[in-house]
């Protein structure tokens, strides 16, 4: 099958193994990414105010081309996929805001037509994790794994629709499907301090370090993860426990990990 | 043309009758002109043979004929039944007003049903004859050579909107299934809908000053089945015979449509019998449509056993002005 | 009704025995003044009012017609308001379609503790219809002495 | 023809001051069928009825007219009085002349004219009035109490006491319900199981009660008075009759494993099992799900063991067929599910709990015997955290908590605290409150008593985050008081869970047609006048099924339910309302339009014969009302498209005469 | 903009109701940033409610909102705190010149493997 896939800026930037991973393991799986042509950065956070227009307008270009190509719209970067299936709950809740976004974008007015799937909820929803178990080549046998969501993938729940924000389980069953074992800890869905660590640097260390803390303890060998950010966060402050994209580990599994090309 | 032919439908009726299946069919036969069709009960295969037709002027909905059929019959009753018929079968189920048990339905595809007085505006008066077949074929006094005439061109206003091609009730089907479609049947009920409450009334007044009172509308209603109806009842209050008056006449078309308000399939049956042509569909679509609008989308007769809007609520159904002031 | 070449409309209020019928009681007991030309029909609940009382009611010569329940949720008998409600939008929005004005109908939920409300209410509805002037698009000449 | 009599009240100055009442009674005298026509000062006085009772037998009246107050306030009045003339009741009319005239309009020819008009209206309607007469049923002179919990127990012994037979239908295979899993109660300390098992086994003992206990209601049919019930018996594959309640089968009993839902999962029990030590009925029942004898028919231990020869590993559900005056439900309440609150781990540690698995963690029949040990590693543990309104005065998310206020988790929540203070004094113990409610009598003292004598620490704010780590509990939580957040390391957290009413409740609702809330609590006949009957002729409620309540609550309105089954029980007619709905057959379509609206389920539908035109019989489908059950809102007669089904005391053509008299 | 009107305008952009807070604390109990703030989320709430946002509008709080929802995941009244501060934080840098992120302080902040993510959120956050 095809999708319309958005790989967001940071994936062409410094988190180019997400996207490499995703792309090879989606091949793999026979799923076809289209990328659309010509997107523009989703902005990196939904700003809530139901006033501002022009920062919500590039995630519905991408909304309309994916109610257009009548094909499911992925994101794998969090923080693009929150924006934007916020900004397409917003067009299909929202008249007032959807009216004026229209106004901007032309005659055929949209409404939200467009499925948004964050390629965890693909794998799991359209994929299906038994079709992927079947297709592990490379069972991560014995390993534990810490599925950190942060903040940005569930929240809010009653947008996101994508599982239980206090208690899910998408990743945890991948991990599953992929032959390795989970590691529930508390502290996965606490954030590790976003983009307050430009300014404050030590916020952002204690957050990080807590979630650390918190999935060693509970006997963690591996953090994994969907937004470049936590990465980035999470990084900085562990030393020997390694943190990596989640489609890294099902690109192992599947056996198409090669190293990316730098 | 029709897609099953007589011939296809009297060989399967009369395969039944003689297996014993079933003991009479529910048909069409011609009445006194070519394009008067009316439903008839064949009790054998030779009347199917000398009397059956089907073409397209067999518009006549038949659910409603069941009542009496299949307490007259013993035995089960073959009922050929169009897509649109099938809504009105499963309503009267719902309402429980005859046993399933005694009836074969058998689905027919239907292509639409000609309006004879748009045939009569290609082909002129004084029909002679009318021969269905690839096109119709109308010989006239007046033309020497019969003129051809479309289908397409000369349909029902109801089948020009079909609402649906699929049969939601049948024992066998002749022919292939069709899908429910996506009709544009409340455009007119929009179009009345947005002109000023003198042009409405002015448009209503028109049409039902000309009505005569002939209750055609009611009897050939698949959901006008009451034992005694409120209008021949002296004791309901409302019985009246014959229009006195203009208002009159409105009262008694509110109140029917009131009465099969959620109950209506929309049929069009109503619409094709009546000699004024008075477009009572607009009143029953009206009330469709409203119902959808505020209370959900309820298609009667879609399914047995379904709860019409009007005998059902919910906690937040907008209140009697909101409904008025939603539409402005 | 012209009275010394004034309108004076003719309403007619159906209210519910357990609510309404008792606000109006309520508005008498406060001495709360509404006009004469409402006159009260007492029903059991708002939901026994058939829509035919109502074309009735303008056959004969009624100029409005107002409809009082028990608020949502309050009804005596549970539910029979919520049908009031689905019935008598499906009705007042078919009356307007027929070209009626919508103004000389209505739907309004006065609890028993509501006398005031009545009493502004039927004010209210009384001077919107006298507003409109008479009812002639529904009325039945030959009813009418 | 009716002889109509109309009868003006002035009542003093109140109508006389603004309708000429002289002119009334002159005016409606010329209306047909009004034969006598007078006005008086006290139309309700002594001397206006006999003067009402005289002029029926001197005129030979049939139909009276009173115009006077509202109805509301002398109807019954005057339809005694016309009783008591020889006439039927119902053949009594009043036009309300004065709260709806004379009070509200001040001009005397206004108010006279509309006082006519109105007096027209009801002479109108009185032409149409026909006698009418109650219906008489029977009553069953036994109850049905659903539920065993202290609610039906209570309610069975008072109904049972009054001399009246009582069938409590229990699902669990005992009673006693949720008080009989809590440890102390508030506000007076006294053990639970002290005060509730001397009622347990009062009720198994009263010679006026049978308990079916592991069984559930099936079918409900019938009405006040005479409901027939269905009770499905669960097969226990224990003969109650011979069962002693020795224990030994539960004893020997190789499969142990079974988590015991009496302590909640936090031990386990044997597969053939006695819910606890006073149990009522005290005896053994078998869970079939774990039991290897019933699952591959290898064991059969119990049944060696059992000396008084009572397992029967082939007993079968058995359907029991009884019939009821009354039914009350007492199908209480259960504790919301936690996984929607994972934010207090309750799904990652053991030693998260809710208040219901704290009460059987400190009971002295528990898990730990009564010693307060933390569940994950039986440590004593030294700081406890207590959250109250989980998933209470929720508004958020309807998947997740409860609108309401659960009432009894702040009482209880400051039981536990002062209990474990009392018994531990070196555990720290914290109380997280949005709000202390604590209206009961003692209630407020008993709290303040846990805060200035046990040393509980109520801290104003919630906890928003645990996280399990290393063994301890990581509390994250909101001090609104000292605009602090705070980092508190606890060895135990205890949920104060949101109450809802038990599973069970939704289908027997619908199986007894009595309205429910939208949170599944059933719906009281009135709030404030009628709170324990449903509005469900012959149905009512004990307990947290119809809301939540405390004990000392919920005893006293089991004790109100009993009153009125009592009531009910007592009499041995019931009189119905006659103005009820009826169908008139030939007319009936049978199409369950009315069946649909009815709120009362008081329509049912029956195959009737007919002659036809054509001298053939035919069966048709017609609907009957139930004037037992049927309260005479008349919403039927407007579904009905036939016009077959209208109201007695307000017919159809009786409001159409009055429109026509008003619109005249 | 006086308080009142500043009030209703944070509230109309916001599609927040803060009327439908009942002071639980939830949001500061839950609140990772709380020890950052100057003005903690649950009196943002009724700082709002009040129409006291004189004291809001000057504080650095406005900036240390990571804008993690939880306070909006957990509150049990659904009252979005997260959403009511961000609608007072666009007041201010709505304002010519209130932009609290400068382009020119960036370069100090970053390193070689900051993701772009993190700039971009950061300056729709902090700027306009």
């Amino acid at each position: 099958m095809n999708v319309r896939y958005f790989p967001g800026c940071t994936l062409k930037t410094k988190a180019k193994d997400l996207d490499a991973y995703a792309r090879r393991s989606a091949e793999a799986l026979g799923v076809t990414l289209d990328e659309p042509k010509d997107w523009q950065c989703c902005g990196g956070m939904f700003t809530s105010a139901n006033d501002e227009v022009a920062t919500k307008l590039s995630s519905v270009r991408l909304l309309k081309d994916a109610a257009a190509s009548e094909q499911p719209l992925v994101t794998v970067c969090s923080a693009c996929h929150n924006v934007v299936k916020q900004t397409n709950h917003a067009m299909q809740t929202d008249a007032a805001f959807a009216d004026r976004v229209n106004r901007y974008l032309g005659d055929d007015a949209y409404h939200g037509e467009a499925t948004v799937y964050h390629y965890l909820e693909l794998l799991r929803d359209v994929v299906g994790y038994g079709a992927i178990k079947e297709k592990v080549v490379n069972p991560l046998k014995g390993k534990k794994i810490a599925c950190y969501y942060g903040c940005l993938l569930l929240r809010p729940g009653s947008v996101m629709r994508m599982d239980d924000p206090e208690n899910p389980s998408i990743m945890e069953d991948l991990v599953r499907a992929l032959g390795a074992e989970p590691v529930i800890f508390a502290n996965r869905n606490e954030c590790c301090g976003g983009y307050m660590t430009m300014e404050s640097p030590a916020l952002a260390q204690k957050k990080s370090e807590a979630v650390i803390r918190n999935a060693k303890a509970n006997g963690a060998d591996l953090i994994i993860t969907a937004c470049p950010l936590c990465r980035y966060n999470l990084n900085k402050q562990s030393d020997d426990l390694p943190i990596v994209y989640f489609t890294e580990l099902l690109a192992e599994a599947l056996g198409v990990k090669e190293e990316p090309h730098e | 043309m029709q897609k099953v032919t007589a011939s296809q439908l009297i060989d399967r009726a009369a395969a039944l009758l003689s297996d014993g299946s079933v003991s009479a069919v529910l048909g069409w036969k011609q009445g006194e002109f070519d394009y008067d069709i009316t439903p008839a009960v064949f009790a054998d295969e030779q009347a199917l043979r000398d009397a059956f037709v089907w073409n397209d002027f067999c518009g006549a909905n038949f659910s409603k004929y069941l009542l009496k059929a299949t307490k007259k019959v013993d035995g089960k009753v073959l009922v050929f039944l169009k897509p649109c018929d099938t809504y009105s079968f499963n309503q009267l189920l719902t309402e429980h007003r005859f046993d399933r048990d005694k009836v074969y339905a058998i689905g027919i595809p239907c292509e639409g049903m000609a309006d004879i007085d748009k045939v009569k505006a290609q082909s002129g008066d004084g029909i002679v004859s009318i021969a269905c077949g690839e096109t119709i074929q109308v010989t006239t006094l007046y033309n020497d050579a019969p003129v051809s005439v479309e289908l397409a061109d000369v349909l029902e206003e109801r089948c020009a909107n079909c609402k649906s091609k699929k049969h939601v009730a049948y024992d066998e089907l002749l022919g292939d299934e069709g899908d429910v479609l996506d009709s544009a049947r409340f455009d007119e009920v929009a179009q009345l809908e947005a002109m000023t409450p003198d042009e409405r009334f002015a448009f209503w007044q028109e049409h039902l000053s000309r009505c005569i009172r002939c209750n055609a509308c009611r009897d050939v209603c698949p959901a006008c089945t009451c034992e005694k109806c409120v209008f021949d009842n002296p004791a309901s209050g409302v019985e009246n015979k014959a229009p006195a008056n203009e208002f009159e006449e409105k009262m008694f078309h509110i109140i029917r449509a009131f009465h099969v308000a959620g109950r209506c399939t929309d049929c069009g049956e109503c619409s094709r019998v009546c000699p004024q042509n008075i477009p009572l569909h607009l009143l029953n679509r009206k009330f469709i449509k409203d119902m959808n609008d505020n209370y959900g989308e309820y298609q009667a007769g879609a399914e047995v056993g379904s709860r019409a809007p009007l005998v059902d609520f919910t906690l937040d159904d907008p209140e009697a002005a909101d409904v008025l002031d939603r539409r402005g | 009704m012209q009275v010394n070449g004034e309108f004076k409309p003719l309403i007619v209020a159906f209210c519910c025995n357990w609510c309404s019928y008792a606000g109006a009681d309520l508005a008498g007991n406060n001495r709360l003044n509404y006009p004469a030309e409402v006159k009260i029909i007492r029903v059991p609940c708002s939901c026994r009012v058939n829509p035919t009382f109502i074309l009735r009611a303008f056959q004969r010569g009624a100029d409005g017609v107002i409809l009082c329940g028990c608020h949502p949720g309050d009804c005596h008998y549970t539910s029979g308001n919520y049908y009031t409600r689905r019935r008598m939008a499906m009705l007042f929005s078919m009356l307007d379609y027929l070209g009626i004005e919508r103004e000389r109908t209505r739907v309004e939920w006065v609890s028993a503790a509501e006398g005031a409300k009545f009493a502004a209410t039927m004010n209210d509805f009384v001077a919107q219809v006298t507003a409109l002037g008479e009812n002639k698009r529904l009325e039945d000449l030959r009813c009418k002495k | 023809m009716q002889r109509i009599g109309v009868f003006v009240c002035w009542c003093g100055s109140n109508i006389a001051g603004t309708v000429d009442v002289k002119a009334v009674a002159e005016a409606l005298s010329h209306e047909p069928g009004v034969v006598f026509s007078t006005d008086y000062q006290y139309m309700c006085s002594q001397a206006g009825q006999d003067m009402i009772k005289a002029s029926v037998a001197e005129h030979h009246l049939t139909g009276i007219v009173v115009c006077s107050c509202s109805p509301r306030m002398h109807e019954a009045t005057f339809r005694k009085t016309a009783t008591a003339a020889g006439l039927n009741p119902y053949m009594v009319e009043i036009a309300n002349i004065r709260e709806q005239c004379s009070w509200v309009h001040k001009d005397m020819p206004i108010g006279t004219e509309k006082a006519i008009i109105l007096g027209k209206a009801a002479v109108a309607k009185v032409h149409l009035n026909a006698p009418l007469t109650p219906g008489e049923s029977p009553v069953t002179k036994r109850a049905l109490v659903i539920g065993g919990g202290i609610a039906g127990i209570q309610t069975a012994l008072d109904i049972a006491d009054a001399g009246f037979k009582v069938d409590i239908v229990e699902k669990k295979p005992t009673i006693g319900g949720k008080m009989a899993q809590l440890d102390k109660t508030f506000p007076t300390l006294d053990c639970a199981a002290c005060i509730l098992t001397p009622k347990m086994v009062d009720v198994a003992q009263h010679e006026n009660v049978r308990i079916f206990s592991y069984s559930e209601v099936s079918e409900v049919k019938g009405f006040v008075g005479n409901f027939d019930v269905t009770i499905k018996k669960h097969a226990r594959f224990v003969k109650e009759d011979l069962c002693t309640g020795c224990g030994a089968c539960v004893d020997k009993c190789p499969m142990k494993k079974v988590p015991n839902e009496f302590n909640l999962g936090m031990d386990n029990r044997p597969a053939i099992y006695i819910p606890f030590a006073q149990a009522v009925p005290k005896v053994a029942t078998i869970d079939p799900a774990h039991c290897n004898m019933l699952k591959n028919g290898k064991c059969g231990l119990c049944a060696r063991v059992c000396t008084a020869g009572a397992i029967d590993y082939t007993q079968q559900d058995e359907y029991v067929q009884e019939k009821y005056g009354a039914i009350v439900v007492a199908t209480g309440f259960n504790p919301i599910s936690m996984d929607k609150f994972d934010e207090f781990a309750y799904n990652q540690s053991k030693d998260v709990i809710t208040s219901l698995e704290f009460e059987r963690l400190t009971n002295a029949a528990g898990p730990t015997a009564g010693k307060l040990l933390r569940p994950s590693d039986g440590a004593h543990p030294h700081t406890l955290v207590f959250v109250q309104c989980v998933g209470s005065r929720c508004t958020a998310c309807a998947e997740k908590g409860k609108e309401y206020c659960s009432k009894i988790c702040c009482m209880y929540t400051a039981k536990h605290a002062m209990l474990v203070r009392d018994k531990y004094p070196d555990v720290d113990v914290y109380v997280f409150y949005i709000d202390v409610r604590t209206p009961g009598k003692n209630f407020d003292e008993f709290y303040r008593r846990a805060v200035e004598e046990y040393g509980v620490k109520y801290i104003k704010g919630t906890v928003g985050k645990v996280v399990p780590e290393n063994g301890v509990l990581k509390v994250q939580a909101s001090d609104l008081l000292n605009n602090k957040q705070l980092h508190i390391d606890a060895d135990m957290v205890v949920l104060a869970a949101a109450i809802e009413p038990d599973r069970s409740a939704r289908p027997l609702a619908t199986m007894l047609t009595a309205s429910m809330d939208t949170n599944d609590f059933f719906t009281e006949a009135h709030p404030k006048l009628r709170p324990v009957e449903s509005p469900t002729a012959g149905v009512f409620l004990s307990g947290a099924c119809q809301g939540p309540k405390d004990i000392p609550e919920t005893v006293s309105q089991a004790g109100a339910a009993a009153s009125k089954v009592i009531g009910l029980l007592a009499k041995d007619k019931l009189m119905g309302n006659p103005c009820v709905a009826s169908s008139n057959e030939a007319m009936c379509n049978g199409c369950s339009s009315c069946a649909n609206v009815c709120p009362y389920g008081a329509i049912t539908y029956e195959d009737k014969e007919f002659r036809m035109p054509d001298r053939t019989v035919a069966l048709r489908r017609v609907a009957k009302v139930n004037p037992a059950v049927c309260q005479g809102c008349g919403c039927c007669t407007v579904a009905c498209p036939s016009g077959a089904m209208d109201l007695n005391g307000f017919k159809n053509d009786q409001i159409l005469a009055e429109v026509d008299a008003i619109c005249k | 903009m006086n308080n009142a009107q500043l009030r209703d305008e944070v509230i109309r952009i916001s599609g927040v109701n803060p009327s439908k807070c009942m002071g639980c604390g939830k949001c500061s109990a839950t609140c990772p940033a709380y020890d950052e703030m100057e003005f903690h989320p649950h009196q943002f709430v009724s700082m709002i409610k009040n129409g006291d946002l004189a004291p809001l509008l000057k504080s650095d709080s406005l900036f240390r909102c990571l804008s993690c929802f939880a306070c909006v995941e957990r509150c049990p009244r659904g009252v979005e705190p997260a959403k009511l501060i961000e609608a007072v934080r666009l007041q201010v840098i709505r304002e010519k010149g209130a932009n609290h992120l400068k382009p020119e302080s960036v370069p100090a902040m970053v390193d070689e493997d900051l993701p772009g993510q993190l700039l971009v959120t950061a300056f729709r956050k902090y700027a306009k």
